[in-house]
């Protein structure tokens, strides 16, 4: 076997050879060549039909990259397809024109690879470069960015001059840095490039760590520096990173603990069906959105906050008939309420497993809970960080609850004097069904969020049930802001032990931290001190 | 002293389990081994492993009731005991594989083998020796025990917080015992075993010697957990339970106390271990898995706690029903197990033992009333002892 | 200074400048007591003023933040825990009745008994003829004899009061700290209560914390009264009631 | 006492019994199959599948007129995921049931906890996952991939395909990763990658939070060199791995993904669009283009009355264990064990990608191995396939099993025969 090496510097040495005589050349004849190619014969028509300039055939190009290029059987004619009901509907490549609608089984899709792809989005770079289109020009210069050429560089030098928008101009600068080390140009030229690059941060480091072996002895140091720079940079930064992933593990955890809070927390009952709940709220989010792909597809960007709702009040539901059926009956024998509420757990998932099915189920993300941006020199993705929102909202509305409201009150009473409270005019009966509705309803949206990030399945409860108790009782058992507190500090220090320790070892030693903990305080991080508590 | 200790324990009850069980321990193989497989009291081999099984979590079932039933202490990692005591045996057999394994490699077990492992861990020597095997069968689980229980109870970790604690321990070491280079063969554990001292795993006789060990161990646990509970340590035991503070300020070290059954449970929960481990030919960290302590805390309340007859009972009805609904209806064997826990704690709150129990001494106690009614002058009342017997 | 020198020397139990906080709340502020030996003591003071608090600080339950707690001239007990400090000869009964209600009267006392208390000890432990006299003995104290063997959960609430005093009885202690024993309990039997104490403090020292005015006055002691976490006033029950301060904190209100 | 003794215990053994005796009964006219999957447990979400999957197979057989002129009848059990369970749960079908074959375990745990059991009652075992190899046993057959013929064919087209020199491999922390990633280790510094070129990485059981291992891939792959991830991640931990890893904004054509584990099942909880052209290594794809597959394909949505169900691997395996056994009962005339294992060596049977599988002389069978890209549709587009290659049960790149070799025909007999000291091993020496 041999490590044949397809780069992107290659496809592009095609892409420029064939400029000189490909020049206003009719790209279609070589479209219709695809039919019959293998991946390597493609990816050079995919560099031939580029170097024909000819901008009209960007779109096709698009679609052989995202699958949607078919050939005719009957005369191996290839057509940009999209579907149009049960048929496609075929465009020509160049002229962009519909060639009328065919049934699929009379087209074959012309397969499309990894390579394939890359060599496409280089093409395309080149050819978009001088697009009209503002963003189309940014992602050619990102698309050279990412697969440097020496060769790119004079198509970005050309278009470097004609550009007059400020962001995509400093693109272009980023994109002619680095095609220009892998270059020919002057040591002075290069020197310059080395220090722009410097300034990317940590997507330059693999461009200047690849021609690290190549480069003249002379810019070597030079390099070094800057390799050194973007390094020291990039560990500060990784601090700052940590502390972003050990407070998204952490609100996860607060997410799948703050129902447990009330539960377990406020009202006592050691209640082993919670991780049910959550499935609960996830599997309402699916079925939210299951109805809005039939019905409403359009409204899909709406479906987390139809389902925050619905998942309230299903989950809020159930809690509200187990405590009605099982519980009541148990105040007072908390480890009894771990029984029982143990085989409700058990019987939930087995039910949710009749009805759905054993297996995963698709739950999608929203636009706007998908992909990510950069800060400095770290990646944020929005899903996380809006289930950082989420759940320090979630948080301070329940606090507010709590505290605040009339409701609250009467909880507090209720949990702390029963008899009193009941002396009081209070109907502790309702107010502990609420109660639990409540604590049961907020682990159903909480699976709302999960279900972002997690899978879907029967057994998704199961794996947050223990992390969940260990936050509880971490942070003190009847105190919200322990809970807060708590879930931080669990996934920061999580986040801190991974990559030293790795993320096996980094969890046991967080267990063995918390069972060391609660020896030095019996009651958790905020426990309530003073006489009442032995009572 | 001993003696007195030991005969304390034959009461009514406990000589008929112990009976039953010495009985079951001669039948069950002797039925096994002795009958034709076409004769209508032969016991297939494939029962008596099933109900050696259930041996064995009678036995752990036991273990948590002493420290449950009588001290209170909800312990919800009594599986790690239980899997430690299993890994100190499967340890053993392993060795006695020596180079009868498939790479024929004398000192290494197999995974050792192929994970390129060059010589064998510290931990695992001398097990290769059945004595020190044993003696590791007890001494692991207790020293777990020990130094957990050290810690927790003299730091009075108790209630919900010790329960949630013991159940961090075992999940810490399920997540350890997975890793392979925790050098205890991953999630594929150890199986494959070849002989116990010289005899072969699977042959019929072992079997059945096995399965009488198991009978055998059980009765013998039980007479120390009833000796136990019946001297006045045990009555000190059930002071911790309803009255912990009580207890402290009559003198007694609580923490003492609760260490010393902790530890004594651990050690029954390694021997029901050990024995669980030849019969069914495989341990791995599953058996760390938090949710089977949970189920053994479901053996204990449903047979009823505080009783030591009850989870035995508890520990084989709920396993023989698990065993005959996994095969009829697979489907809804989480629903029954699920529906028992929910009726038990609901209707059975003292489990079924600890509810005959409770309704025969109101009945008596109501006699003894009535007795104690017509002749209180004349001193009437029943002994001590001969309440004690009641009980 | 001087005088607390003095009766350093022949006190049972010495309490000097002892506070303790709970989340920033003084429970306990400097407060200073002394006990001697067959004393009977009656404490007096509003709801919250310490009382338990205190008996929590000399049993070991709760550690003082600062000040000293000396129990027969040289043993510190704020070194000492719960199980130290009742095999020392501290007995206390709280102030809700708490006995082994699962176990009869006659195995309440019998674990009360003063006897080794380790582990094997009790494990190997059987009732010698000596015990069982000694049990017959706080049985006839206590008016309990007819029912040794009747569960303690079947007990009345003056009878559980009654048998956790027997309890403490069986423990020999040298100092009885007694937490409201009359609460809950008719007339009749106050007054029994009252004369049972006195019984018992002819042999040994009784802290008596109580709020029933009649019952101290049954007494007839040296009477310390509580407010705010220190002591108000100290003395006889009448020259206590009419002390202005003690009016205006306890009695007036 | 003692006859109480026996009574209880004959009522139990009775009570315990009661399918054995329905099983008695029934035995004349129909010849009895065990399913072993789990229903209920963690292992339900892949396992219940290949139960459905099995009782088509031995419904359609039953259309074809069922084997040897008689009906085949599958029993049922549920070892729940707890392994010491699926030792018990194939004694029961072996010795009580009487079936004559069984199909099933999924984790390698429980084939290796239910591995004596057969060996002990002489029974046959069709195991239809891939799995880490290092086994060869008399009584089991393993259809699924052994690591030759899923992990070294992937890392083989990655590094000629798309140039990769700098790999990363990703597993979850138990056996079959362990092994498959020592192997790959192995194999690809003898082709000259340098150690610091290879990244191992574990993660626990149901890892869900990937954000800093999707990170340290990000910054391995920023030295300059063509990067890969190979990822031995088990099941359920893969929906977050690749959410994480499309929310980070790593695409296929810059740091590829090639899974062992990922198949048509695992990605219907995914939104795929994000993940267009990650691979995975198996030898069956649903969208496999053979008239046979169709065929299957058609009969599946038929009989699970859901034409949303995918179709997997191990359903492929299962479908050729079952036919191969089929036909070397059909040739041996009987479904004894020991003449059914002598006549199913050398047996071929079609298998779903158009070709013949053929079971070998090592209990392993011979089948192509197939590179897919994922599709915005939850489907994979094969976009390499290698000729048919055989099971290798013995990685010839692990030091201590390369001299072995197994082979079940007489005379040799011998899961583990050592060709450097001529000897077989597991026999003592």
């Amino acid at each position: 076997m041999t490590f044949r090496i397809f780069s992107g510097a290659f496809v592009a040495f095609l892409l420029f050879a064939c400029a000189a005589f490909a020049q206003g050349t009719d790209p279609k004849p070589l479209f219709n060549q695809l039919a019959d190619a293998n991946f390597n014969a493609a990816e050079k028509l995919v560099a031939e039909i580029a170097a024909t300039g000819n901008p009209r055939v960007v779109p096709a190009l698009n679609a052989f990259s995202e699958g949607d290029l078919y050939f005719r059987k009957s005369d191996k004619a290839v057509f940009a397809a999209k579907a149009a009901g049960s048929q496609l509907e075929l465009i020509d490549p160049v002229t962009g024109e519909s060639a009328g609608q065919v049934a699929k089984s009379a087209v074959t899709k012309i397969k499309v690879n990894n390579n394939l792809r890359r060599a496409i989005r280089a093409a395309l770079g080149g050819l978009t470069l001088m697009s009209p289109d503002r963003g189309a020009r940014l992602s050619a210069a990102d698309a050279i960015l990412r697969a440097p050429s020496a060769e790119a560089l004079e198509l970005v030098e050309a278009a470097l001059v004609k550009e007059t928008d400020g962001e995509v101009k400093a693109r272009m600068e980023e994109a002619r840095a680095v095609s220009l080390l892998s270059s020919d140009r002057s040591v002075d030229e290069k020197r310059a490039a080395i220090e722009t690059i410097a300034g990317l941060g940590a997507s330059g480091l693999g461009v200047l760590n690849s021609v690290s072996g190549t480069i003249d002895p002379g810019l070597k140091p030079d390099l070094d520096a800057a390799i050194a720079s973007i390094q020291n940079e990039q560990q500060l930064w990784n601090l700052a990173q940590n502390v972003w992933y050990g407070m998204s593990l952490g609100s996860v955890l607060l997410l799948a603990a703050i129902g447990l809070a009330i539960t377990f927390g406020v009202m006592g009952i050691i209640n082993m069906a919670h991780g049910e709940m959550v499935m609960l709220g996830a599997y309402s989010t699916f079925m939210v959105q299951q109805v809005i792909r039939e019905n409403a597809p359009g409204l899909f960007d709406w479906s987390l906050a139809i389902a925050l709702p619905v998942a309230f009040l299903v989950t809020g539901a159930v809690g509200f008939v187990i405590e009605r059926g099982v519980i009541r009956f148990l105040y007072g024998r908390p480890l009894e309420t771990l029984l029982a509420t143990w085989g409700v757990s058990l019987i939930l998932q087995q039910a949710i497993r009749t009805i759905f099915g054993p297996t995963n189920q698709e739950v999608g993300n929203p636009s706007w809970m998908s992909g990510s941006f950069p800060l400095g020199g770290m990646t944020i993705t929005y899903n996380r960080m809006w289930i950082i929102v989420f759940s320090l909202t979630i948080f301070f509305a329940l606090l507010f609850v709590m505290k605040k409201t009339a409701y609250g009150l009467n909880m507090r009473a209720v949990t702390q004097n029963r008899r009193m409270a009941s002396s009081m005019g209070i109907r502790t009966p309702w107010v502990d069904a609420l109660t639990f509705a409540l604590g049961s309803g907020i682990a159903g949206i909480a699976g709302v969020a999960l279900s972002q990030i997690d899978n879907v399945s029967p057994n998704l409860g199961q794996s947050y049930i223990i992390d969940s108790f260990m936050v509880v009782v971490f942070g003190g058992v009847g105190n919200l802001w322990g809970t807060l507190v708590g879930a931080l500090s669990l996934g920061i220090l999580n986040k801190f032990l991974e990559p030293s320790v790795g993320a096996v070892l980094g969890k046991i030693l967080v267990l063995v931290l918390i069972i060391l903990f609660i020896q030095k305080r019996p009651r958790g991080l905020f426990a309530l001190k003073g006489r009442a508590v032995e009572a | 002293m001993i003696t007195g200790f030991i005969l304390r324990a034959l009461e009514g009850k406990i000589v008929i389990a112990v009976g039953i069980l010495l009985a079951v321990a001669i039948i069950v193989p002797a039925l096994n081994l002795l009958t034709p497989p076409d004769s209508a009291f032969h016991i297939p081999t494939y029962v008596m492993a099933l109900m050696g099984k259930y041996l064995c979590y009678a036995l752990l079932a036991l273990a948590l009731d002493l420290v449950w039933g009588y001290c209170g202490i909800l312990s919800l990692g009594h599986g790690a005991f239980f899997a430690l005591g299993g890994y100190a045996m499967g340890m053993y057999l392993m060795r006695q594989i020596g180079s009868r394994g498939v790479y024929g490699n004398p000192d290494l077990p197999d995974f050792m083998v192929f994970l390129n492992w060059k010589e064998l861990p510290w931990f695992w020597y001398g097990l290769d020796m059945f004595p020190f095997a044993m003696a590791m069968v007890l001494i692991v689980p207790g020293l777990l025990a020990f130094v957990f229980g050290w810690f927790a109870f003299r730091s009075r970790v108790n209630g919900v917080y010790l329960s949630i604690i013991t159940q961090a321990m075992t999940y810490a070491l399920m997540l350890a015992f997975f890793r392979n280079d925790m050098g205890f063969g991953g999630n594929n554990g150890l199986t494959d075993f070849k002989d116990i001292l010289g005899f072969q795993v699977q042959a019929g006789g072992t079997r059945a010697v096995l399965f009488a060990m198991s009978a055998f161990m059980l009765a013998l646990c039980l007479i120390v957990a009833s000796a136990i509970t019946r001297s006045k340590f045990g009555k000190v035991l059930v002071g911790v339970r309803d009255a912990e503070s009580r207890v402290r300020f009559l003198g007694f070290r609580v923490e003492n106390i609760k260490l010393f059954t902790f530890v004594v449970s651990a050690m029954f929960a390694g021997i029901a271990g050990a024995l669980f481990v030849p019969q069914v030919g495989i341990i791995n960290p599953g058996e760390f898995a938090p949710a089977n302590s949970i189920e053994v805390v479901v053996w204990t309340a449903v047979g009823g706690r505080g009783t030591l007859i009850g989870p035995i009972i508890g520990a084989i009805l709920v396993n023989a029903g698990k065993s005959f609904f996994t095969g009829a209806f697979p489907e809804f064997w989480l629903f029954a197990l699920g529906g028992l826990f929910i009726a038990v704690t609901l209707f059975l709150p003292k489990g079924i033992v600890g509810t005959i129990q409770h309704g025969w001494n109101a009945r008596k106690a109501l006699k003894a009333a009535a007795d104690a009614e017509k002749g209180r002058d004349a001193g009437a009342a029943p002994t001590v002892q001969q309440v004690q017997a009641a009980e | 200074m001087n005088t607390i020198s003095e009766t350093r020397t022949k006190s049972l139990l010495y309490l000097e400048d002892v506070s303790v906080s709970f989340d920033g709340f003084k429970a306990i502020n400097s407060l200073s007591l002394v006990v001697e030996p067959g004393e009977l003591r009656a404490i007096i003071g509003p709801n919250g003023a310490g009382k338990t608090t205190m008996m929590d600080i000399i049993t070991g339950k709760t550690r003082p933040d600062t000040g000293k707690v000396i129990f027969e001239d040289t043993i510190d007990l704020t070194k000492k825990d719960e199980a130290d400090i009742a095999q020392l000869g501290i007995g206390r009964k709280f102030q809700k009745p708490t006995v082994f209600e699962s176990h009869t009267v006659w195995d309440n006392l019998e674990l009360a008994l003063n006897r080794s208390r380790g582990v094997f000890a009790t494990l190997f432990y059987t009732l010698t003829a000596e015990d069982k006299a000694r049990i017959e003995e706080i049985l006839v104290t206590i008016r309990m004899t007819h029912r040794k063997d009747e569960y303690a959960a079947n007990l009345s609430h003056g009878q559980k009061q009654w048998l956790e005093i027997g309890m403490l009885l069986a423990q020999e202690p040298k100092l009885l700290l007694v937490d409201e024993p009359v609460a809950g309990m008719t007339d009749a039997e106050t007054a029994e209560t009252a004369v049972l104490l006195r019984e018992i403090a002819k042999t040994r020292s009784v802290v008596v914390v109580e709020h029933d005015m009649g019952f101290i006055r049954d007494l007839g002691v040296k009477v310390t009264c509580l407010a705010e976490g220190s002591v108000l006033a100290e003395g006889s029950i009448d020259f206590v009631s009419s002390d202005p301060k003690v009016i205006e904190n306890y009695l007036g209100r | 006492m003692s006859f109480k003794a026996k009574l209880g215990g004959a009522l139990l053994a009775a009570a315990l019994s009661t399918t054995a005796f329905h099983g008695a009964f029934a035995a004349d006219d129909t010849i009895k199959i065990g399913v072993l999957h789990s229903l209920s447990g963690t292992m339900a979400i892949s396992e219940t599948t290949l139960k459905d999957a099995m009782l088509m197979l031995v419904e359609e057989q039953n259309k074809k007129g069922g084997v040897l002129g008689k009906k085949l009848e599958a029993v049922v059990v549920d070892p729940a995921s707890d392994w010491p369970l699926f030792a018990e749960k194939a004694r029961q079908l072996i010795s009580q049931d009487k079936v004559a074959a069984v199909f099933g375990c999924w984790t390698s745990s429980s084939r290796k906890s239910v591995l004596p059991v057969f060996e002990e009652l002489n029974s046959i075992l069709f195991y239809p996952v891939q799995y880490e190899g290092e086994e060869s046993s008399r009584n089991i057959f393993y259809t699924g991939a052994a690591p030759n013929q899923q992990a070294i064919p992937a890392v083989d087209y990655l590094a000629e395909t798309e140039g990769v020199e700098r790999w990363v491999l990703a597993g979850t922390d138990y056996v079959y990763p362990q092994t498959t990633n020592k192997i790959l280790k192995a194999y690809l510094m003898s082709k000259g990658v340098a150690e610091e070129d290879i990244m191992i990485n574990y993660t626990p059981f149901g890892h869900s939070d990937w954000q800093t291992i999707v990170s340290d891939i990000k910054k391995f792959g920023s030295a300059g060199k063509k990067t890969a991830v190979v990822s031995t991640i088990n099941g359920d931990a893969n929906v977050p791995f690749y959410k994480e890893l499309g929310n980070q904004g790593i695409k296929a054509e810059d740091i590829p993904v090639v899974a062992f584990s990922v198949g048509e099942e695992e990605l219907a909880g995914l939104d795929t669009a994000p993940l267009v052209g990650h691979l995975a290594a198996w030898n069956y794809f649903q969208s496999v283009d053979a008239p046979v597959n169709a065929e299957f394909i058609k009969t599946w949505h038929a009989y699970t009355k859901n034409d949303k169900r995918v179709t997997n691997d191990p359903m492929e395996a299962a479908y050729i264990g079952f036919n191969a056994w089929v036909k070397a009962v059909e040739a041996a005339g009987t479904t004894e064990t020991d003449a059914v294992l002598d006549s199913i060596i050398g047996v071929s049977v079609p298998n779903l990608s158009g070709g013949t599988s053929t079971v070998m002389p090592n209990h392993h069978i011979t089948k192509p191995v197939l590179i897919g890209e994922i599709q915005a549709d939850g489907q994979f587009e094969v976009v390499q396939e290698t000729a048919a290659v055989v099971g290798d049960e013995w990685s010839d790149y692990l030091p201590d099993s390369k001299d072995l070799i197994s082979d079940w025909r007489k005379p040799m007999e011998c899961g583990n025969f050592n060709v450097a000291t001529g000897k077989c091993g597991g026999k003592g020496s």
